[in-house]
């Protein structure tokens, strides 16, 4: 493969992904926000839905989705996204549509709105980004908070006792009849990186195809609550939490339900 | 029921719930979600019985707050949407009715209103005049609010409320009470004939041919938001001079002018009717449009009368915007009945005595 | 070797890095990477099987040392690097 | 003609139907007129009542505190709203259900008549006694004609049941002939 | 910061949200549930911090929604119990809050708001007065609304609030925003002193030794419902007449009146200050309760001055009963500054041009 | 055992529990709100919790639970009952607190709210009604309806595709670590009735024992909404009702997990 | 055997079938239906073992017809009818 | 003595700390003080200001339009802040990461303090820039006592860090003395 002694190089082997917006994010230096967008915005392009998209931004660090993926996108209330997906989807069946939602936005006080439109089966793609806390608002529990874990409303760590467990949404959803896809991936190596397009495509394919309802779950880093530096933080998604929220895929369906 | 489009050229007899549905799929609304709620429950029935033969949507949500955001998604979309609701459900709508107001999303939302606070009672009311007029939900915008009082108007001002909130890209509510939803009338279906043009270039289709659109509230850049909010009060002033509406009934001569909307106003008509027959002079000024109030035509009026009988199904919240509207606090005079419609004859008695004393 | 040792008032918007003043035959692929937008955050660093990358120490405007492509004649145009970099500062060319 | 009636009983006696069948025809004569049926949990425990208001003029109220008449088919109904019937009201009561002693009052115009009995005996139908008792309060008030009634009942009366139009006619009949005999 | 509290004797440097929290410990709150949201998180994590040594209860809920409940729930309980939001939470707790007013359920509602509608923004705003003093949820009932200018304020009407709650069985809340939310400033801790009884006889502990209670809003029998609600009016009227404050500033030999409470109205004083060295003789009436109004104190001031100046961080709300409280209608005047703050040097530009018209 | 020719019998076998209050209710004929009201009834009777109880009454036909069931009773808005047992049970540890709800409130408004509880463990009890149908508000489709069932707002009976479907609230909250104790049971045979009192009492026990969240999921009749006679509509239960909703145990902690 | 023939005006709070009129001596159990609270649900006329229960004639103030006791010889006091009975219509002695 | 400042940087340039510090200072020498952070989503993106007023009388507002004084430890803090200050105001600036080719206005007194390089060469921590700047603008304004703020470090230092007081002391007071040099 290796062309001894060329010094020009002229193809482009990764490039900027069209439909990411060529602008600098807000996001904290090393959070996983940003990655997980290129690959949203990657995926966009391989389909060649981008003028076809309608996008459903949430509440949270992920906010401005509309000023960094170059598609049509509404802003869904904390926790609304699905609900909203929901109505452009119903009005506009032929669009491509996803929500792109964190933790505290889809486990915690959207969690009716996911599990509904889970179960109707609703035709439409959920990204997840599971942090582990409230990025947005400075670094709260989330219910995905791991026990132990500090945040600033867990001072002492997050005791089950009276703060509960952390949910495993990607499992609770698979264990619902109108979900098509549901899975669990992780950004923290160059391997993750791979499969966490692959699930993301999976999840556009079962939209495209008519399947019903995708969610893709990212174990994802908040350096900046987390008070860790990117990298370790990245050690933090490969370990306890990887070890509590399995990666994995968790349904696949294979074949449409009226098909 | 589902002969009833068929028929619609001559009368028939119409539920008011029903009525609502007659005039949203006239004005071309196919998109209803909802939730069950005493005592609308007609709507959401009506429409998951016609709306799938007319191509639309019907989905009964999980909640109301998962119902005004489909509502949004919808109207995001460009389409025309309506939900409806009863107290508290329209209380769990205020999150997603602000964010639409912010937004600037058209909707028509539907309050057969009943008895409260809380769980309360399923008796008709105007106990939710204040969170509809002055904005249930955060951040100071207002709803475009219509005030039906007959099954033939639930028709007509559904129509209305369509256009209303296309052509000010805000929500619009139907403020009704069980009285006015669950009575039949004779109808007549009168033809839907809009000003409003159909045009949502703003609307998000996918961004094939033209720059990405955003529908959005959020504004944190520098004094956006301030602008935003000057922007949308510019708005709120011109539906002011623009779109108020109010009726009047028996006004010429009259020293005594009731003012109430809705089935309060509905009721007086008969009282006033009585009363002129004694040869009292009394009329009533019913304000059609809740929001924009109609203030101008109270101010004139107060000046005309010697007394403003506000006659409310409630403790007093419409007397507020009366006395706002006039300086002549001394003559405006209050009749409550929470929870309740007045008799006729409870508003004569009033009538009679407010004669006595002033006339 | 290193090309940033330039002051933070010396800027340029993309790392001359990606112009090698010195180049091994051996490489097979080349990247940029965004000066101004690079956040710093290092993830790219150890992500790069070849350790072309390294931290620099010229401050960017938003006040992050962006990292530099420090050993361009191990590049293999593989694009770890760009696929890991949150912040979409690195471009590849082969 | 002007004139304003509550009717109730057991949820499944027909009291909505004949509610909304005397509405009907009133509007078919031009008149103006309102209905308006109890609604929500009220409906539970198996009572159902609706009030009809007829008029020459606009209608202000669809529902009346003092009515000028009162269709009571069973006994629990009687207790609630005997007392608000107008003085000098009209008063039709099934009798087969409901007792006579019940009747408190003695400034109304009682009706009496039995209309499960005549619905059973006489038309071969337990169901047919709400419109037996109908039957009596159209002769009996003149509210509106019975042949318009007649006229009305295919609008109220669905396809599956159109066969027991003629059912119908007659329990009217019979109801009409018996305030005919007790007016 | 878990040092506060031993050296609450002396002054300290205290951010305005902690204050809060300082005030409702000592007026003897040990629960809290709440949700996080900009910008109030310091409630949040300061009792998560101490409630727990106290012996209390510290729990983040999954929602606004499930909040509110749960205030519901340990208010029905007979326990002193707080939560705190800003505007997008304060929407989606509407039906529970008109759900604890129809129980008659006290508890400590705090807002420190933010720009709206919708999302809107984070900076300091007063655009939820509509929503608080009217009623955002459905049932017309009243909060009792208290608005702190300052940190040591904060402080001192949280106590207050959580008094007149328990006096009035209802809820009474904190309408900040940003401003006294997040400055710091000198605060000293005043004790406590209540003069409500402790005891709840109505209070849900299991019917040992009595009858069963129930706490519930439904009314269905006859018009109960009614009833309920003129005694619910009878309340607020009672509030009305009793509980009203405000805080007359310069207001002697005023010409001008500002009326502005919370962030405006501090903002003001400096303006009027630097106005009254300029010899215009300005002062300021602050409503302390938004409910209950002040009327009585605007309608006399109104008298007074050739001019009411009313100053708000929003495009007009509170306004409207400054023109209720009055018939002078003619001498207001609306400075409005929505989602930001005005400068002092704004408001003394608008104070020098009236000065000049009307002085 | 059967002794002859006794004419007089006097010992009571069975009565009205004590904590039923002696009223007559406002159910429709062979509801089995009023079986399971009794249940309940019972199993307080049996653990002598009423003085020491804080029931939560829903919003839905079984909403006059404080006009029946002989113990302090607090109302929640609709679907907002396990917030409110929380707010209870918080401030009074000590007490015995359960919530009452039926499925529209507990499986559609209410979702967030019984997950969340279940998830955090909270020590309290619910029972919860499954009639298929919201039967207060006069039959609507219930999240619970079944496919092809025609209800008042699914006319031409539901359909996955715009409906979605039935959904198993046993079976999901059974997934959360904070639940203690779910089951599902029927009463529409004596040997049903017998396994729904035992499930409830061991629901019960959790609590007093304080292992965390219990749920009993009862699959009840609506005849008035289905349009049956109470007969059939026990015939529905035994047939198609719970072929869907199998009956049985999903989760039993054996011991507290702080033990 | 049947007690119930009475009119709907002849009313009384509870069945009188709980004191039968005719008893074989085999009964080792009794139940009394309160006829003013039977919904005539017919719930516990399928549950009872020994058939002892049927729907009556009789027509109570809420328009129902309520059960009646109509087989007390054969009751056996197991209870069965009294768990079934929504309405806690039924006692049962032995 | 009456001021007001706002100070911006990078964040975990330790802005609010001094804001604090100075806040605390007032409030101990018997003044009125505010102390207003930046909050929110603008926490996001490393930056950080806030906005201290002193005053001998009660304070209206905490936060100002046209600052008296601006403290500008970094480029990005420097573009947003400078159109607001008040003509004639003190702009101290941290020059080892700001060019003073960046001061556009030449209506304000600049104060320009390689803040870094002295917390890194002569400190030996260049975590004490900021403290360096404080020191600078206590000495220009005058607004406290160099003293006092000594005194009030140990209550906004974390017991963790105690034993760096004395590191804080000699930071303020070489940004004092650069202020005595420059003023
Ligand atoms: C109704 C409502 N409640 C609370 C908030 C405040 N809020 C904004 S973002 C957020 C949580 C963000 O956390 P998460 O969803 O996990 O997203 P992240 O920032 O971690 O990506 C909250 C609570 C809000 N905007 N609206
Ligand atoms: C917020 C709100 N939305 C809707 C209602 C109306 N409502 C009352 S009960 C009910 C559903 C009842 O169904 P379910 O919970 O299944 O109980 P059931 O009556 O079937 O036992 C609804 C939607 C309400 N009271 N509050
Ligand atoms: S706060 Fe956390 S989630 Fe948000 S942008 Fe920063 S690192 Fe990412
Ligand atoms: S392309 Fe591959 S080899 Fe080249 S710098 Fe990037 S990661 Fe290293
Ligand atoms: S991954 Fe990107 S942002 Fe991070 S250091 Fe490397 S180039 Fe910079
Ligand atoms: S409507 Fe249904 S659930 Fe409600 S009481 Fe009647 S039968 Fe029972
Ligand atoms: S106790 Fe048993 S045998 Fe006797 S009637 Fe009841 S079910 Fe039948
Ligand atoms: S089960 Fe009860 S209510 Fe039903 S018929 Fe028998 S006794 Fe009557
Ligand atoms: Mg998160
Ligand atoms: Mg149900």
């Amino acid at each position: 493969m290796s062309i001894e002694g060329k010094t020009e190089f002229t193809k482009p082997v990764y490039t900027r992904p069209r439909s990411l917006v060529d602008v600098k994010t807000h996001f904290c230096p090393g959070c996983h926000h940003g990655t997980i967008h290129k690959i949203v915005a990657e995926c966009i392009d391989r389909y060649g839905v981008r003028e076809n998209s309608i996008g459903v931004a949430c509440v949270g660090c992920a906010v401005f989705l509309y000023d960094y993926i170059d598609v049509d996108v509404v802003e869904a209330p904390h926790g609304r996204a699905p609900a909203v997906a929901t109505g452009v989807k119903r009005a506009q069946p032929d669009k491509f549509v996803f929500t792109y939602q964190g933790d505290g936005d889809l486990a915690a006080i959207g969690t009716s709105e996911v599990i509904h439109a889970a179960n109707r089966g609703e035709n439409l793609t959920v990204v997840f980004v599971n942090n582990t806390t409230y990025g947005m608002t400075g670094g709260q529990m989330a219910p995905t908070t791991l026990l132990g874990q500090k945040t600033s409303t867990t001072p002492y760590g997050r005791d089950f006792r009276s703060d509960g467990y952390p949910i495993k949404m990607a499992e609770l959803l698979a264990g619902l009849d109108g979900t098509a896809y549901s899975a669990r991936v992780a950004v923290s190596t160059p391997a993750q990186i791979r499969k966490a397009k692959a699930a993301v495509r999976k999840a556009f394919e079962m939209q495209i195809n008519g399947m019903g309802f995708s969610i893709v779950e990212f174990l994802s880093t908040c350096p900046t609550n987390w008070g860790m530096k990117p990298l370790d933080a990245q050690g933090r998604v490969l370990g306890e939490m990887s070890e509590y929220f399995p990666l994995g895929v968790y349904k696949e369906r294979k074949q449409a339900d009226f098909a | 029921m589902s002969s009833l489009a068929a028929e619609a050229s001559k009368k028939i007899l119409l539920k008011g719930n029903e009525a609502i549905c007659l005039g949203a799929i006239a004005a071309g609304c196919r998109h209803y979600y909802g939730y069950p709620i005493t005592p609308q429950n007609d709507i959401p029935e009506y429409m998951a019985a016609h709306l799938p033969a007319l191509g639309g949507t019907f989905l009964q949500a999980e909640s109301e707050v998962a119902t005004i955001n489909m509502i949004l998604g919808t109207s995001a979309s460009g389409k025309r949407v309506m939900t409806s609701s009863s107290g508290p459900g329209i209380s769990l709508m205020q999150e997603g009715l602000s964010y639409m107001a912010g937004s600037e999303l058209p909707a028509v939302i539907v309050n057969i209103s009943r008895s409260g606070p809380g769980l309360g009672g399923i008796a008709p009311s105007q106990g939710d005049y204040f969170q509809a007029v002055k904005g249930g939900g955060h951040g100071g915008y207002r709803l475009i609010v219509l005030a039906p009082h007959s099954v033939q108007e639930m028709y007509t001002l559904t129509m209305l409320a369509f256009d209303l909130a296309d052509r000010y890209r805000t929500p619009a509510m139907i403020l009704g009470d069980a009285i006015v939803g669950q009575m039949k009338e004779p109808f007549e279906a009168t033809p839907y004939d809009s000003a409003t043009t159909a045009e949502k270039p703003w609307a998000l289709t996918g961004c094939a041919g033209r720059e990405r659109l955003h529908v959005k509230s959020l504004h944190l850049k520098d004094n956006a938001i301030e602008v935003h909010n000057w922007k949308l009060h510019g708005k709120f002033e011109r539906i002011r001079k623009t779109e108020t509406r109010a009726e009047s009934f028996l006004l010429d001569g009259a020293k005594i002018a009731v003012v109430a909307f809705g089935t309060a106003a509905r009721v007086s008509k008969t009282a006033i009717q009585w009363a002129r027959k004694e040869g009292i002079p009394v009329g009533m000024l019913r304000p059609i449009t809740l929001f924009p109030f109609p203030e101008r035509e109270v101010f004139d009026l107060a000046k005309t009368v010697d007394v403003v009988l506000v006659i409310e199904m409630n403790t007093g919240q419409m007397v507020e915007d009366v006395r706002q509207s006039t300086p002549l606090h001394d003559r405006i005079a209050f009749l409550g009945k929470p929870c309740a419609m007045p008799t006729p004859e409870e508003i004569l008695d009033r009538i009679r005595a407010l004669a006595g004393r002033k006339g | 070797m290193q090309v940033h040792r330039t002051a933070s008032h010396e800027r340029s918007r993309l790392s001359e890095a990606a112009e090698p003043k010195e180049e091994r035959v051996t490489a097979t692929g080349r990247i940029e990477i965004d000066f101004e937008r690079c956040k710093a955050c290092e993830l790219c660093v150890p992500a790069c099987p070849k350790d072309c990358i390294v931290m620099g120490a010229a401050i960017n405007r938003a006040g992050y040392p962006s990292a530099v492509f420090e050993r361009p004649a191990d590049c293999t145009g593989c694009a770890i690097c760009a696929e890991t970099c949150p912040d979409a500062c690195i471009q590849v060319w082969r | 003609m002007t004139g304003d009636i509550i009717m109730a009983g057991f949820g499944g006696q027909g009291i909505l139907m004949i509610g909304n069948l005397l509405a009907l025809t009133a509007m078919e004569e031009g008149k103006h007129v309102t209905y308006f049926p109890a609604y929500g949990v009220e409906m539970r425990g198996g009572t159902a009542n609706c009030t009809v208001v007829v008029s020459d003029e606009e209608i202000g109220s669809p529902v009346v505190g003092r009515p000028k008449a009162l269709l009571i088919m069973n006994g629990p109904s009687m207790e609630k709203f005997l007392p608000m019937l107008a003085p000098g009201g009209d008063l039709i009561i099934n009798s087969s259900l409901v007792e006579e002693r019940l009747v408190t009052r003695n400034d109304v115009r009682l009706l009496s008549i039995p209309a499960d009995d005549i619905a059973r005996n006489k038309i071969g139908s337990r169901q047919m006694a709400s419109m037996v008792a109908l039957g009596a309060y159209v002769a009996r008030s003149g509210i509106v004609r019975l042949p318009t009634v007649f006229d009305c009942l295919p609008k109220v009366v669905s396809k599956k049941y159109e066969k027991f139009i003629p059912l119908n006619v007659n329990a009217l009949k019979e109801g009409a002939a018996l305030a005919g005999i007790h007016a």
